[in-house]
Order: C-alpha cells, then sequence, then structure tokens
C-alpha cells in the first residue's frame, strides 16, 4: 500500500490527502495508483475502512427504501379480502425480493458498515487488515445487490423476479417449476453477496486476532467488537454452507444436473437443511451486531460499565455455538424423523438461555444508572423490549408439535420481523444516531430522532403486532390473497395502515439527516468534539470526524473501557471525579505523519469484472468467459499495483517524530518499500478465483 | 424535544392506546368466524397441541410482563429528568452526575442462567411427551387410509377402504377430505410436484407433501363439520388459492357417501343438454379428467386397455432409465370428476360450488338442500387461470376454454351436474 | 479539588500475549520424507483394502480401518507439511474449529436423513 | 504484504518493515488469513462430500454406479502424484527460507507440474467415464461425482496458476527469503488442497460401494 508523505497541518484537511508527486517508477507501465481524497473519484477507490463503512451505511439505507417499498406493496395487497392489487405473479416476486433484499441487502450490510467502520477503530487499529481487500468486499456487494435489485425491472416489472420465496425451497426452484430468470437472479446474486461477505470475514477476523493495540487483550475489546466478531466467524463458517447449496441449484438450472430432481430420486430435503444449517446461524448473524451496539450505547447512557461483561462476551459466544444446532426447528413439519425433530426441538429452547442473559444483564446496567434517553437510548431499549417479545414467540415455536400449527403461518411472520425489526433493525438505527457525530461531526436532530423513533415503534407493533393474532386465526404466510371468510379482514387491514405509519417514521428518519446536516452548515459546522456523549470505547479518543489515519499515536490500552477511565479516576473517598479533560485525552488528528494505504482502481474493476460474470451465467455463459478472462486479468492488476509511490520512500513510523527508517525502502523491488508488497495478493486470487468459477 | 412535539407525542400515544382498546373490543364482540383457527381444535391432536401450548403462552406472557415491566419501571424510576431537552449539548452529564459503578455480580448471573434452563428443561420434557405421542400415527380403528396427493394448486385423495395402499384405491376424489367422525384416520401424504403442507388446522398440525417421499400422518374430528384447511408450503403461483376442506361425518352418513363414491357415473341421454355437454366434455376436457364409468384411458391419449389413471405416483423407484414417474412428476393430472357434485368447493377449495351451504349445511345431497354457484363455475370453465392464476403451458392448473360458446358452457354445466 | 489517582485497572488481564514469531524451528527435509513414506504406506494399504475386500472381511470393519487410515494421512500432512505441529496454536485452533464443525454438522445432517 | 503495511502500523518501529513481528499474534496477516480462509474451506466440501455421500447411492438397479466406472488402480496413481506434490511444496518452502533460490523454482515447478498431471489424469478419468455412460445430468451419483471432484479440480487448477505466478516472480528476481513466507502461504492451500483429495479419494473411491 503507498505510504504516501502526508504533511498536513489544518485539522479540517486531515481528511484530504494532498495529491501525491507523479509516480516515477511504474513497475509494468500502466498500473499506476490513483490519486487524491477528495471528489467522487476518491470514494470510488477508497481504501479506506471508514469511508467504506459509510458506503455500506448508504447503500444499505437504499435497499431499505426498495425493500421497504415492496413490504408496502405487499401490505397493500393484502388490506382486504381478495385484493387484486399486485397480482399472484407478482406478489410472489415482491414477497421474495422483500425478504431477500431486507436479510441480505439491508441489516446484512447494515451491521457491515458498523464493522467497517468501528472495527478498528475500537480495537485501535490504523485500518483493518487488508484494506484493498475491503474495497472489493464492497463492491462486491453492492455489484451482488445491483443484480439481485435489477431482477425487478429486466424483461418487464418482476417479471424475472425471484418467486420461490427468500428461502427458495427445492424443487418449486427447478427449472421446470419456475422458468423464469428469476432463481437464476437469486442464487447467481447471493452467490456474489457470499463472496462479498465471505472476504469481509476473513478480513475482519484477521484484523481483530492480529490489529489490536498494544494492550488491547481479548477481554479488553468491547463487546460491540465481540458481537462482531462472533458474526464474522458466523459468516465465514455458514456462507460456504449456502455455497453448496447454490452451486448445486445452479448446476441443476444451467447444466441439467439432478441435485433436485426428485424424477431422479433426488430427496428436496437436502436444499432445506443445507439452506437453512446456513440459515439459522444467518439469523444469529443479523441479530448479534445489533445486541453489540446496544450494550455500547446502554451503558453510555447509563453512565454505568455494563453488566456482566464477561457473560455478555461468554453468551454472544454461546449463542454462536448454540445456533450450529437448531437448524432443522425450520423443517419441524418437513417430514424428519420424529428423533430428529425432538433433538432439534429441545436444543432450540435452550438458546433462550443465552439471549435472555443478555436481556437481563441490560436490565441490570441500567438499574440505578442515570438513565438519558436520548435518541440512541430509545433505540436500544426498544431493542430490549421489542426483541423480548421476538424471543418469546420464537420459543413458542420451538416446542415441536404446536410448530406444526404455527409454521408458515403469519405468526412465524410476526416472530421474525419482532426479532429482525424490533431487534436488528431498531439497533442499528440506534447505532446509527449513536456513531452519526463520530462519522460525521455533527449529531443528529434529538426532536425528529425521537418522534421518528415512536412512530416507527406504534406503526411497528400495530403492522406485526396482529400478525400474531392472525396466524393463530390461521393465516399462512405467502398468500397472495385470503377468502373474505376467513375472518383475517380486521387484522390485515390495522397492518397495513400501520406499515404506512412505519413509512413515516422511516421518511422522518430521512428528514432528520437532511435537517441535521442542512442545520449544521448554516451554523456554521461547528465541531461537536471528539466524544459528545461522554462514551466509553476508544473510537471516541480521536477526532469526529475520525481523521483518515484514525489515530494520532498508538494507544497503550490497560483495561477495559481505557479511554473512560482516563477521563475519570477516583479521589480519596473513592468518589468518581474526572482526571483530566477530554480534549486533552483524545487525539486531535493533527499527527500527518501517519502512512496510510493508498487508493486502489482494482477493487471496484473486480466488483465490475464480478457482475459482468453474473450476468454472463444468467444470460449467456460466453459473456461469463469474457468476464471471467476480465477478472483474472484484473487480478492480475491488482497484483502488480505498486504499493506505494517510491519517491515517497520512508516514512514508516507513525510517530511524527521518528524518521528512523528511510533506508529501507527499495525503490526497484516491485513491493515498493513496504517490502513483501505483494504477496498480498498472492492468496487472493484463490478466493476471488473460485468464486467466479460458477 | 419542543414542547409543541412533545405535546404531539403525548397526544398520538393516547389516541393509540386508546385505539388499540376500541380494535380489541371490536375484534371480540364483532365475532369473526375464524374458520382457520388454531386456537379452537375440534380434533384430538389439535387439542392435545393447544393443551401443550397455551401453558406455555402463559409462562410467555409472564416473562413478558417480567421484562417490560423491568423495563418501563428502571426507565421511571432512573431516568434523568429533564434529559430530553432539545440544546446541543444533549447527552453529556456533568461531572459530579456518577451513579454506583457496578461491575457486575456473578451469583446473579448464575441465578438468570439457571432459572431459565430449569424453566425449559421443564417445558422439553412436557414437550417430548406431547411430541411423541402425536407422532403415534398408526390408526387403529379404521382401515381406511388415505393417500394425500397434493399438486399445483388442488389435493388428490385416494381412499384405500382396507388400508392397503399398495393397491390401487377404492375411489378418488379432490380437495375436500370426508372422513368419519369419532375415529383417526391415517393419511399419506405424497406429492406429484413440488411441496405442498397439509393443514387442517381444527384437527392437527400441517405435514409437508415432499415429492419423492411420503409422510404418515393422522387426523381425526370429534364432532361433524367442515373443516377449512390450506396448503402452507409455498408451491408456485397460485399456493395461496391452494385449499382444502376436512368433512366429518357420522359413520353412517359417511358409509352412505363412501358407498356413493364407489359408484361410476352414467353417460347421459343424447339430446339432452346434458348429453352435449357430455360431448363437449369428452372433446375439451376429458383429455384430464377422468370421470369413472364416462370417460377412458383412450381419452388422456393412453392405452384403452390398462388402468384408467396411474394411481401409483412414485412406486418403487427404479431409475430414470426404468421411466417410472417421469410423466407424472409434473402434475398434469385433474381433479377426478366422478362426484364432483357432492363437494362444496372446487378447484382447491377456493371456490364455493354451492352458494348457501355455509359450513353446517348437511353434507350429503348437497345439490338438493344448495344452489348451485352456476357464474363461478361457468367463469371458471370458460377462463380458469383469470379466476385462479395458473400456467397451464407448464402442465399446471388447467387451461382456459374461451373458444366455447355461452350454449357449450351450460351443456357442460348441465352435464357436470348430473354427477353426484 | 480533590487528588486523583487513576482508577486502577480492572481485574488481572494479563498484557497481551505477544507471543512472538511462533516457534519456527522448522524441520528437516529428512523429516518430510519420513512423513512423506509414511503417507506412501498408509495409501498403499488403503489401497489393498480395496483389492482385498473379496477375504470377506465386513464393510464395516473396512471402513472403519479405511476411516482411520485416512485421517492419520489427513493429520500428518496438517501437523508437518502444513506446519501445524510447530506452528502457533491459533492457527490450530481456528482450522481445527472448522473442521470440527464441518464434521459434526454434516455428520447431523446425514444422520437425520438416514438413520432416524 | 503491502495491505499489512500501514495496517498494522501500531506497535510498528522503523527498523523493522517485514511486517511480522508486530501484530497483536506476532503472526503475519497473511498467513492468519490463509489459515481463516482454510476453515472455512472445511464447510465448503464438507457440504460437497455430504452431497455425494448421501446422493451416490440414489439411482436405480440399472444405472451407471461407482462400481462400473472406477479404476482404483489410476486414480490411486494420480492420488499419490497428488500426495507427492505436497513434498515437493515443502521442499519448494524450506529451500526459499534457506535462501536456495534456484531449488525453490525447482520445486515450485516440480509441484506445479505434479498438480498438472493430476489435473490432467482427473480429465482423463471425466472423459473415460463419459465414454462409459456416465455423465454430469446421468443421474444422482453422476452429478454428485463431477460436482465434487469438479470443485476440487478447479481448487487444485487455482493452486497451479498460484505456483506459476510464484515461478514466474521467481524468475523476475521478486521472490527471494524475505518473501518465503508468500510460498509457504501458497503451499498451506496446496496442503489443503492436498487433504481434501486424501479424504475424497478414501470416501468416494475406496469405500466399499
Ligand atoms: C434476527 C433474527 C432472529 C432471531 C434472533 C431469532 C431468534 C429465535 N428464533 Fe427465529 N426466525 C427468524 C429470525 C430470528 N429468530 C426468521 C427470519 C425466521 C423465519 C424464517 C422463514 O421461515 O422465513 C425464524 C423462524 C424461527 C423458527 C421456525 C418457525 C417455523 O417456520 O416453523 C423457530 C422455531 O423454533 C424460531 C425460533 C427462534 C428462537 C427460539 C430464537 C431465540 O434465539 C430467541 C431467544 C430470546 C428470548 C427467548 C427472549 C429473551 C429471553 C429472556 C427474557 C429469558 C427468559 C425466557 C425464557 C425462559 C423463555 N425462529
Ligand atoms: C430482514 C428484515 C425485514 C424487515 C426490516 C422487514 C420489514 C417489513 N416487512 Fe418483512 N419480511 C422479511 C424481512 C423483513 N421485513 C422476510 C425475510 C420475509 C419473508 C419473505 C418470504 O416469505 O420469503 C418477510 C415477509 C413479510 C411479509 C409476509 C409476506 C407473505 O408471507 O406473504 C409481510 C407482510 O406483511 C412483511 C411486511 C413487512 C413490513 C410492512 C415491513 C416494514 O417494517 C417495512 C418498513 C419500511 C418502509 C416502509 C420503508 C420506507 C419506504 C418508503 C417510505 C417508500 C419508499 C419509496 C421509495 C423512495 C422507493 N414482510
Ligand atoms: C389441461 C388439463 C385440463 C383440461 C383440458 C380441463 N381441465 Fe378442468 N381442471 C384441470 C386442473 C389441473 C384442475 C385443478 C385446478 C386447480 O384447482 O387449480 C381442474 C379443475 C377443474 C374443476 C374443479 C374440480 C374440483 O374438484 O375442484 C372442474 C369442475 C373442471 N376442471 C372442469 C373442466 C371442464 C368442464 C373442462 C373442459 C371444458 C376442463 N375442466 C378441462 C385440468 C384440466
Ligand atoms: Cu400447495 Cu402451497
Ligand atoms: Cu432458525
Amino acid at each position: 500500500m503507498t505510504v504516501t508523505d502526508r504533511t498536513i497541518t489544518a485539522p479540517e484537511e486531515t481528511l484530504a490527502l494532498p495529491a501525491g508527486p507523479a509516480i516515477a517508477h511504474r513497475p509494468l507501465g500502466v498500473f499506476t495508483r490513483p490519486q487524491g481524497s477528495e471528489g467522487w473519484r476518491s470514494w470510488l477507490f477508497t481504501v479506506d475502512h471508514k469511508r467504506i463503512g459509510i458506503m455500506y451505511g448508504a447503500a444499505a439505507l437504499f435497499f431499505f427504501l426498495v425493500g421497504g417499498a415492496e413490504a408496502l406493496f405487499i401490505r397493500l395487497q393484502l388490506a382486504t379480502p381478495n385484493g387484486s392489487v399486485i397480482g399472484a405473479g407478482t406478489y410472489n416476486g415482491v414477497f421474495t425480493m422483500h425478504g431477500v433484499t431486507m436479510v441480505f441487502l439491508v441489516i446484512m450490510p447494515m451491521a457491515a458498515a458498523f464493522a467497517n467502520y468501528l472495527l478498528p477503530l475500537q480495537v485501535g487499529a490504523r485500518d483493518v487488515a487488508f484494506p484493498r481487500l475491503n474495497a472489493f468486499s464492497f463492491w462486491c456487494f453492492l455489484a451482488g445487490g445491483m443484480l439481485l435489485t435489477s431482477s425487478i425491472l429486466v424483461g418487464g416489472w418482476f417479471q424475472n423476479a425471484p418467486d420461490g420465496g427468500w428461502f427458495a425451497y427445492a424443487p418449486n426452484t427447478g427449472l421446470l417449476f419456475s422458468p423464469s430468470k428469476g432463481i437464476d437472479f437469486y442464487a447467481v446474486g447471493l452467490q456474489i453477496l457470499g463472496i462479498a461477505s465471505l472476504v469481509s470475514a476473513i478480513n475482519l477476523i484477521v484484523t481483530v486476532l492480529n490489529m489490536r493495540t498494544p494492550g488491547m487483550s481479548f477481554f479488553r475489546m468491547p463487546v460491540l467488537t465481540w458481537m462482531l466478531l462472533i458474526t464474522q466467524f458466523l459468516l465465514l463458517f455458514a456462507l460456504p454452507v449456502i455455497t453448496v447449496a447454490l452451486f448445486l441449484l445452479m448446476f441443476d438450472r444451467l447444466w441439467d444436473a439432478n441435485f433436485f430432481n426428485v424424477e431422479a430420486g433426488a430427496d428436496p430435503l437436502l436444499w432445506q437443511h443445507l439452506f437453512w444449517i446456513f440459515g439459522h446461524p444467518e439469523v444469529y448473524i443479523l441479530i448479534l451486531p445489533a445486541f453489540g451496539i446496544v450494550s455500547e450505547i446502554i451503558p453510555t447512557f447509563s453512565r454505568k460499565p455494563l453488566f456482566g461483561y464477561h457473560f455478555m462476551v461468554a453468551s454472544g459466544i454461546a449463542i454462536g455455538f448454540m445456533g450450529w444446532g437448531v437448524w432443522a426447528h425450520h423443517m419441524f413439519t418437513s417430514g424428519v424423523g420424529p428423533l430428529s425433530v425432538a433433538a432439534f426441538s429441545v436444543s432450540t429452547m435452550f438458546i433462550a438461555v443465552p439471549t435472555g442473559v443478555k436481556i437481563l444483564n441490560w436490565l441490570a446496567t441500567m438499574y440505578r444508572g442515570r438513565l438519558r434517553f436520548t435518541t440512541p437510548m430509545l433505540y436500544a431499549v426498544g431493542v430490549v423490549s421489542m426483541f423480548t417479545i421476538g424471543g418469546l414467540s420464537g420459543v413458542t415455536h420451538s416446542i415441536a408439535p404446536s410448530d406444526t400449527q404455527q409454521t408458515d403461518t403469519y405468526y412465524i411472520v410476526a416472530h421474525f420481523h419482532y426479532v429482525i425489526f424490533g431487534g436488528a433493525l431498531l439497533g442499528l438505527f440506534g447505532g446509527f444516531y449513536y456513531w452519526w457525530p463520530k462519522a460525521f461531526g455533527y449529531k443528529l436532530n434529538e426532536g425528529w430522532g425521537k418522534a421518528s423513533f415512536w412512530v416507527m415503534l406504534i406503526g411497528f407493533n400495530f403492522t406485526f403486532g396482529p400478525m400474531h393474532i392472525l396466524g393463530l386465526q390461521g393465516m399462512s404466510r405467502r398468500i397472495a390473497t385470503y377468502r373474505a371468510d376467513e375472518g383475517f379482514a380486521l387484522w390485515n387491514m390495522v397492518a397495513t395502515i400501520s406499515s404506512f405509519v412505519i413509512a413515516l417514521g422511516v421518511l422522518m428518519f430521512f428528514w432528520n439527516v437532511y435537517v441535521s446536516t442542512r442545520n449544521w452548515k448554516r451554523a456554521g459546522r461547528p465541531d461537536v468534539g471528539p466524544d459528545p456523549w461522554d462514551a466509553r470505547g476508544l473510537e471516541w479518543m480521536t477526532a469526529s470526524p475520525v481523521p483518515e489515519h484514525n489515530f494520532d499515536e498508538d494507544i497503550e490500552v490497560d483495561r477495559l473501557d481505557h479511554f473512560w477511565h482516563r477521563k475519570y479516576g477516583k479521589d480519596e473517598n473513592g468518589r468518581i471525579v474526572r482526571a483530566a479533560p477530554t480534549s486533552e485525552i483524545a487525539h486531535d488528528g493533527s499527527n500527518t505523519n501517519v502512512h496510510l494505504p493508498s487508493p486502489s482502481y482494482w477493487p471496484i474493476v473486480l466488483g465490475g469484472g464480478i457482475l459482468l460474470v453474473g450476468y454472463g451465467i444468467i444470460y449467456n455463459l460466453w459473456l461469463a468467459a469474457a468476464g471471467l478472462v476480465f477478472l483474472v486479468a484484473s487480478i492480475y492488476g491488482w497484483i502488480l499495483e505498486p504499493a506505494d509511490d517510491p519517491d515517497a520512500a520512508g516514512h514508516h513510523d507513525d510517530h511524527g517524530d521518528d524518521h528512523g527508517g528511510d533506508d529501507h525502502g527499495d525503490p526497484d523491488s516491485n513491493g515498493g518499500p513496504s517490502g513483501n508488497g505483494e504477496s498480498a495478493t498472492a492468496d487472493e486470487p484463490a478466493e476471488t478465483e473460485e468464486a467466479t468459477v460458477g | 424535544m419542543s414542547k409543541r412535539l412533545k405535546a404531539l407525542v403525548w397526544l398520538t400515544s393516547l389516541l393509540i392506546t386508546a385505539g388499540t382498546v376500541v380494535l380489541i373490543v371490536v375484534s371480540i364482540v364483532v365475532t369473526d368466524d375464524h374458520p382457520l383457527s388454531t386456537l379452537s381444535p375440534v380434533g384430538r391432536q389439535g387439542r392435545d397441541i393447544a393443551e401443550l401450548i397455551n401453558p406455555i403462552f402463559i409462562v410467555a406472557g409472564v416473562v413478558f410482563f417480567l421484562v417490560q415491566g423491568a423495563v418501563l419501571a428502571l426507565w421511571w424510576r432512573y431516568r434523568v429528568a429533564g434529559s430530553d431537552s432539545g440544546d446541543g449539548e444533549f447527552g453529556y452529564y456533568d461531572d459530579d452526575e456518577f451513579p454506583e459503578q457496578t461491575h457486575g455480580n456473578n451469583r446473579l448471573e448464575i441465578a438468570w442462567t439457571i432459572v431459565p434452563t430449569v424453566l425449559l428443561a421443564v417445558i422439553s420434557v412436557f414437550t417430548l411427551v406431547a411430541l411423541f405421542a402425536l407422532d403415534d400415527v398408526k390408526a387403529s380403528d379404521e382401515d381406511v387410509v388415505v393417500t394425500v396427493i397434493g399438486q399445483q394448486w388442488w389435493w388428490e385423495y385416494q381412499y384405500h377402504l382396507d388400508g392397503n395402499t399398495d393397491s390401487p384405491p377404492d375411489f378418488v376424489t379432490a380437495n375436500e377430505l370426508v372422513i368419519p367422525v369419532g375415529v383417526d384416520i391415517a393419511l399419506d401424504i405424497k406429492s406429484r410436484d413440488v411441496i405442498h403442507s397439509f393443514w387442517i388446522p381444527k384437527l392437527n398440525g400441517k405435514r409437508d407433501a415432499v415429492p419423492g417421499r411420503s409422510h404418515d400422518w393422522v387426523i381425526q374430528a370429534d364432532e361433524p363439520g367442515r373443516f377449512r384447511g390450506q396448503c402452507t408450503e409455498f408451491c408456485g403461483l397460485s399456493h395461496g388459492y391452494m385449499k382444502m376442506v376436512a368433512v366429518a361425518l357420522p359413520t353412517a352418513e359417511f358409509a352412505q357417501w363412501r358407498d356413493n363414491q364407489i359408484t361410476s357415473a352414467d353417460i347421459p341421454q343424447e339430446g339432452t343438454p346434458a348429453g352435449d355437454g357430455w360431448a363437449t366434455f369428452s372433446q375439451q376436457c376429458a383429455n384430464c379428467h377422468v370421470i369413472n364409468g364416462v370417460t377412458s384411458a383412450a381419452n388422456r391419449g393412453g392405452d384403452p386397455e390398462s388402468a384408467p389413471d396411474s394411481w401409483d405416483i412414485y412406486g418403487e423407484f427404479n431409475g430414470p432409465s426404468a421411466g417410472t414417474y417421469t410423466d407424472e412428476l409434473v402434475a398434469g393430472a385433474a381433479p377426478n370428476l366422478t362426484h364432483l357434485m357432492t363437494r362444496g368447493t372446487f378447484a382447491g377449495s377456493a371456490f364455493d360450488l354451492y352458494l348457501n351451504a355455509g359450513d353446517h349445511v348437511p353434507y350429503l345431497n348437497l345439490a338438493d338442500q344448495a344452489t348451485l354457484n352456476r357464474s363461478e363455475l361457468e367463469a371458471w370453465i370458460y377462463n380458469a387461470p383469470e379466476r385462479k392464476p395458473a400456467d397451464a403451458d407448464d402442465l399446471r392448473g388447467m387451461p382456459a376454454r374461451t373458444g366455447l360458446s355461452p350454449t357449450d358452457i351450460d351443456n357442460v354445466v348441465a352435464f357436470l351436474s348430473t354427477l353426484d | 479539588m480533590a487528588t486523583v489517582t487513576p482508577d486502577s485497572p480492572d481485574t488481572a488481564h494479563a498484557p497481551d500475549e505477544h507471543a512472538s514469531g511462533g516457534g519456527h524451528d522448522h524441520p528437516s527435509n529428512w523429516l518430510y520424507v519420513k512423513v512423506a513414506i509414511y503417507l506412501a504406506l498408509l495409501t498403499a494399504f488403503e489401497v489393498f483394502t480395496y483389492f482385498e475386500t473379496v477375504h470377506g472381511w465386513g464393510d464395516t470393519a473396512i471402513i472403519v480401518m479405511l476411516i482411520i487410515m485416512m485421517l492419520l494421512k489427513f493429520f500428518l500432512v496438517v501437523a508437518f507439511f502444513m506446519h501445524l505441529k510447530f506452528d502457533h496454536p491459533i492457527f490450530w485452533r481456528l482450522f481445527v474449529f472448522g473442521l470440527i464443525l464441518a464434521m459434526a454438522v454434516y455428520m447431523v445432517m446425514l444422520t437425520a436423513f438416514r438413520i432416524w | 504484504m503491502a495491505e499489512t503495511m500501514t495496517a498494522e502500523a501500531p506497535g510498528h518501529t522503523p527498523e523493522h518493515h517485514d511486517g511480522e513481528h508486530h501484530t497483536s499474534t506476532g503472526l503475519s496477516n497473511e498467513k492468519l488469513a490463509m489459515w481463516v480462509f482454510l476453515g472455512s474451506e472445511c464447510l465448503l466440501f464438507g457440504g460437497l462430500i455430504s452431497t455425494y455421500m448421501f446422493n451416490k447411492g440414489r439411482i436405480g438397479p440399472n444405472d451407471v454406479g461407482p462400481e462400473d466406472v472406477f479404476d482404483i488402480p489410476f486414480t490411486s496413481v494420480s492420488s499419490f502424484v497428488l500426495l507427492m506434490s505436497s513434498l515437493t511444496m515443502v521442499f519448494a518452502v524450506s529451500s526459499i527460507a534457506r535462501g536456495d533460490l534456484r531449488g525453490n523454482r525447482i520445486w515450485l515447478a516440480t509441484t506445479a507440474a505434479l498438480g498438472a498431471t493430476f489435473v490432467a489424469g482427473q480429465v482423463y478419468e471425466f472423459t473415460a467415464f463419459y465414454s462409459e455412460g456416465l455423465g454430469f445430468t446421468t443421474n444422482l451419483f453422476g452429478s454428485a461425482f463431477y460436482a465434487l471432484t469438479g470443485f476440487h479440480g478447479a481448487h487444485v487448477t487455482i493452486g497451479i496458476i498460484m505456483l506459476m505466478s510464484l515461478l514466474v516472480m521467481s524468475m523476475r528476481g521478486n521472490l527471494g527469503p524475505e518473501r518465503a513466507e508468500t510460498v509457504e502461504i501458497i503451499g498451506l492451500y496446496w496442503h489443503f488442497v492436498d487433504i481434501v483429495w486424501i479424504v475424497i479419494f478414501t470416501i468416494v473411491y475406496l469405500f466399499p460401494q
């Protein structure tokens, strides 16, 4: 990565990387690196984990509007019996895309936004372990998301959208029963998203294991870091499983393989097992980041440390583990044998135990605290309250015999919206409010924030609360209409109206972003300071917005909540008092001698190549082959990209006063001063190429 | 937050609380009929399930109130007053505002690990007992076994009166599963194409119909009645319209119904409307629909000597090269219409065949007791996919017959009306 | 203002395990050759069972033996060729976690199909 | 690697810029990443192998099955070739660590050649099976067999490409002892592909059918 000699003085310029001198040494002529850190180009080619995080967040919010609009269509269609707003065919596409979009293009990337932005900061690192790969993960995600979403439009409105439900049970997704391109979009799209998440998981795991600042032992890491780490491990091990399933499906559809061909003796339950071996860990992938966020917010606004830190970490690990042993609770009626059902039923129930530990520890953190109900706190407490509802209905599903009554009804729909919306999404929104000042330098407006929270919460409860009743009254899910004499009209109407209340709340959030930004600009961009909430984690120990180099110098961590303990100490009476003003402790972002990775063209180029291969697989294998060639070429481009600008050789240190390393640079070696500048790429083709083989 | 906003928020919450109460009251007073409700079981299995889950609902309710109560109490008790002022400094604490800094309490942690564990252990014991009891699906009281075959988007029932599913069924019907009251009826659930799920909520939970597999299930009804059902595994385009009904008849009536079903239909007299309808039917419909005694295998393009329809949808699997059930796995099959008029609903029970046949009209002799839902039936015959989305080109669902004139359709309906 | 003493650190967490380089005492080439010889022998014996099935050993016995030999080969390569025996234990943990998880999950899946 | 350089800055001092000793664990990011990745690969191949085990018997009595096509002596030889390529890979790693660049090139080339022999054997095997009536679409055994071994073959092929790239780097003088770890990391991948084959060979080919 480039080691550009940066000489920046004014704090407001910290994000501006001055254009370096022209590249003097071009190993293979063409492969220079992009320059500059301003303008839209700098976003396309950035490798900065913070910008990547912000882009993940923005993309997720965009897709949230798409998925939400789909949800509103679902609700409109179901508002009255015999609804005819959208026909059955479109409806099937709409709810499938709603589920897929919300799970893979909203909650997961939102969590990725926080993981990217915060993980390195929370462990006190400069960046993630592999910044270029990180950028690639994002573009690859965006390629997958665009491919999937484009299915709504190509060949006519919802003509080629996936329509097999988000878990796409075979054999309904076979070519025979689903001849449109929809399922191909589903399989290829998820495969691409899987590559993105897998690469990112490896990257973040290495970051946490390897990039911690001195003194940051595992049990000094914030709970959010822990939860994100566990999430990455779940991704690491769960994604290959759905990769296998999707490959089998693609082979069936593209090349007439027999994996789900019942006529050839296949057993469709294979798909279900593979999907849910992935799918259940997946739901914890959705919720654990939110649990982490809640564990950051509640202590801050209770002005107490998190209660039972070690138990919070342990219960997170326990959830991660147990999540692997419960998948067949989605298959209680599929015809798996009674012993399996019994085993999975019982194992599922006990997941309530570690989850309960979390809920109760949050409550204990609030107990006798000084609670300030800021917007983030509202969201966090909202999670505690709403997730519990969803969790409890989850436990009632785990009672296998009664799940035979509940499964595939709106009672399930209620369950998972309570845990996903009421848990994951509220948590992530809380995170937006909480870390917004960190990322952008100003707070979102509290008034609008609270109003939007309450509107959302009320809308949410009246949308999904009634679904419990509907489900128990026998309303099945995924039905495009219901008969008038089935008695579902009332609560469906309530749910539909309320879903528009949620939409209002969501719009208020966006309005809040707009208003707050405008007001901040009008007020002459006042500085919120590094630590606007009086918080505890390392990310608050540097300027807001975080300068490109994160920290001016390494932080030597000596305990959990290091930053907080630097701010506050005890007097001789054991009373807590301020030890030093925040401004003295926090870095001001003025150290400019930190060497940062240079931007790179290749991550986005590779992302484009993947998009090409994706469409190629769906429409024309020659295109896919061309895309593959392009990809391989880009991988070599990536490898041969100069590690940095040789003229700037030298300053590897992050201490501005230490220039001792000038002599080590070897401008003639391809790798540049950073020594083994190429080895990075050596193992990358393994992932990238393999991913594109299909 | 500004004063006005605050007032607004309070007002809305008040309105909403009031609204909820009104709504719940309305929903209770206007006792909507819920024919698919899982909360009012009528069969043994359904009751066992309800008895298992109801106490668990109560436990969950208690946990619910404890947690929500705790949230509200903590909120009320420990909030810092005035903490919602809208100024920019919001969120800062004064330097002396410190509560006691508790880090944790191992005994508490252990307590709230063990208590739920014990609670769940108890629940799991009841669950397992119920599970294995319910799984004991070998029906013994009656020998009738019904092979239930799901396909896009209707149900076929093959009655094996002697309980032997290896031999051809005694008769075949569709969408309305008739059973004697009070006895366990064994079901053998299969599928001809994709996965479906058989579910009569008032009688028992659901069981998936998975192609290539056959699943045992059992239903029983305590009292006579018509119990609605719905296919609950997403099965493509018309999944939402794939419903069914279970009809429980007193033993004597069931016997009467059964004896009628075994009989074949008669070819109507030529020259009558029904006779003309029969002619049209033979040309336009009989290549898919079987009417015992009226259509023959020849109608279906098969060998007239061979069995009229292939009841054994998979048989022993002998590999694709043996060519066993290749043709049967995309449904391509259509409901057996021999006794169409004895059913209360048609086309995956999505439509009523009779206008005033509520769930309670005596089920036998429907044709005499209720009025035929003629317009719906005619519309169906004329353009089925318009009434219920289908994909007949791919052998899924019934094709449109828009070439038929109104008289043709009248005649066909006249013919169909003889099928009781 | 009262004298301020920094709050005492949390309960004793040893400073981070700054394990150094992971004891790279590279084994000699001869060791590798020996390992390769074992691998070859094991392979030969594996193939031998295939041709000797006729001698009426039960299938189960053969399968068990094959699995044992397979695992032996597997761990020989992992431990020696991939250096796990000499390397930092974290590699071992990461890899074996994936391995065991895979075995457990898929075995449960297969038994859920077959035996139960 | 380049990426590490900057990112690992915490604890970094200018005297050491090979990036290996200043991470929290003292291990290089790349090697850690490779092991993490291999952990994930276990679930990929586990899934494929389970799919094979589940499906291989789901064929009719008259269908082409394993016992009809497998040629154990042939596959044993090619398995042996792959197994030995692990040995040569180890030599490639230890030679570069010693600074023996020529030896390194020879062993890299040998490893790649052995791998290519294996892949060639697989291609031959596939064509032979195909001519005996077992195609990808023939039956479940065929689909599962080709999917599993094909995935493995693709992995070997990628490995070969990486080895060749190393060789080219070495020729261009860019692969000195300071990059020994790069070779080691690719070696890890190579060995992994080998142990996967150890499992496949036993379970797919040698288990009594
Ligand atoms: C964020 C995602 C998320 C989370 C966290 C969960 C959490 C849980 N889920 Fe959920 N689930 C989904 C997302 C999620 N689920 C989705 C998307 C589906 C549907 C997929 C589809 O079909 O489309 C689903 C479906 C689903 C099913 C299948 C239903 C069916 O289709 O038939 C089951 C069955 O057991 C289940 C159970 C559980 C359980 C037991 C938990 C537990 O983890 C919950 C634990 C939490 C608590 C219990 C509350 C707090 C605890 C206490 C306060 C302690 C005291 C409590 C007790 C002693 C009971 N879920
Ligand atoms: C993962 C997260 C997630 C989230 C956040 C949501 C959010 C919502 N869901 Fe979602 N839902 C799923 C995941 C999610 N869902 C899944 C996995 C399924 C199963 C799919 C399947 O069966 O395969 C499902 C299924 C599902 C169903 C059942 C469909 C069926 O079975 O037939 C319904 C029905 O009401 C529903 C409703 C809603 C509603 C009203 C929201 C609301 O909360 C949405 C609120 C958001 C907005 C309203 C956005 C605001 C938008 C605007 C204001 C307009 C935007 C306009 C533009 C500028 C474009 N969802
Ligand atoms: C290509 C095959 C095909 C042809 C031709 C066909 N049908 Fe159908 N028919 C079906 C299928 C399939 C169904 C079940 C559709 C459903 O419920 O979704 C059905 C359902 C019906 C039903 C409802 C049966 C029940 O028990 O629910 C009636 C009545 C019916 N058809 C009458 C006719 C008549 C009259 C004609 C000729 C004018 C005809 N069908 C031609 C395939 C066919
Ligand atoms: Cu059949 Cu849904
Ligand atoms: Cu689950």
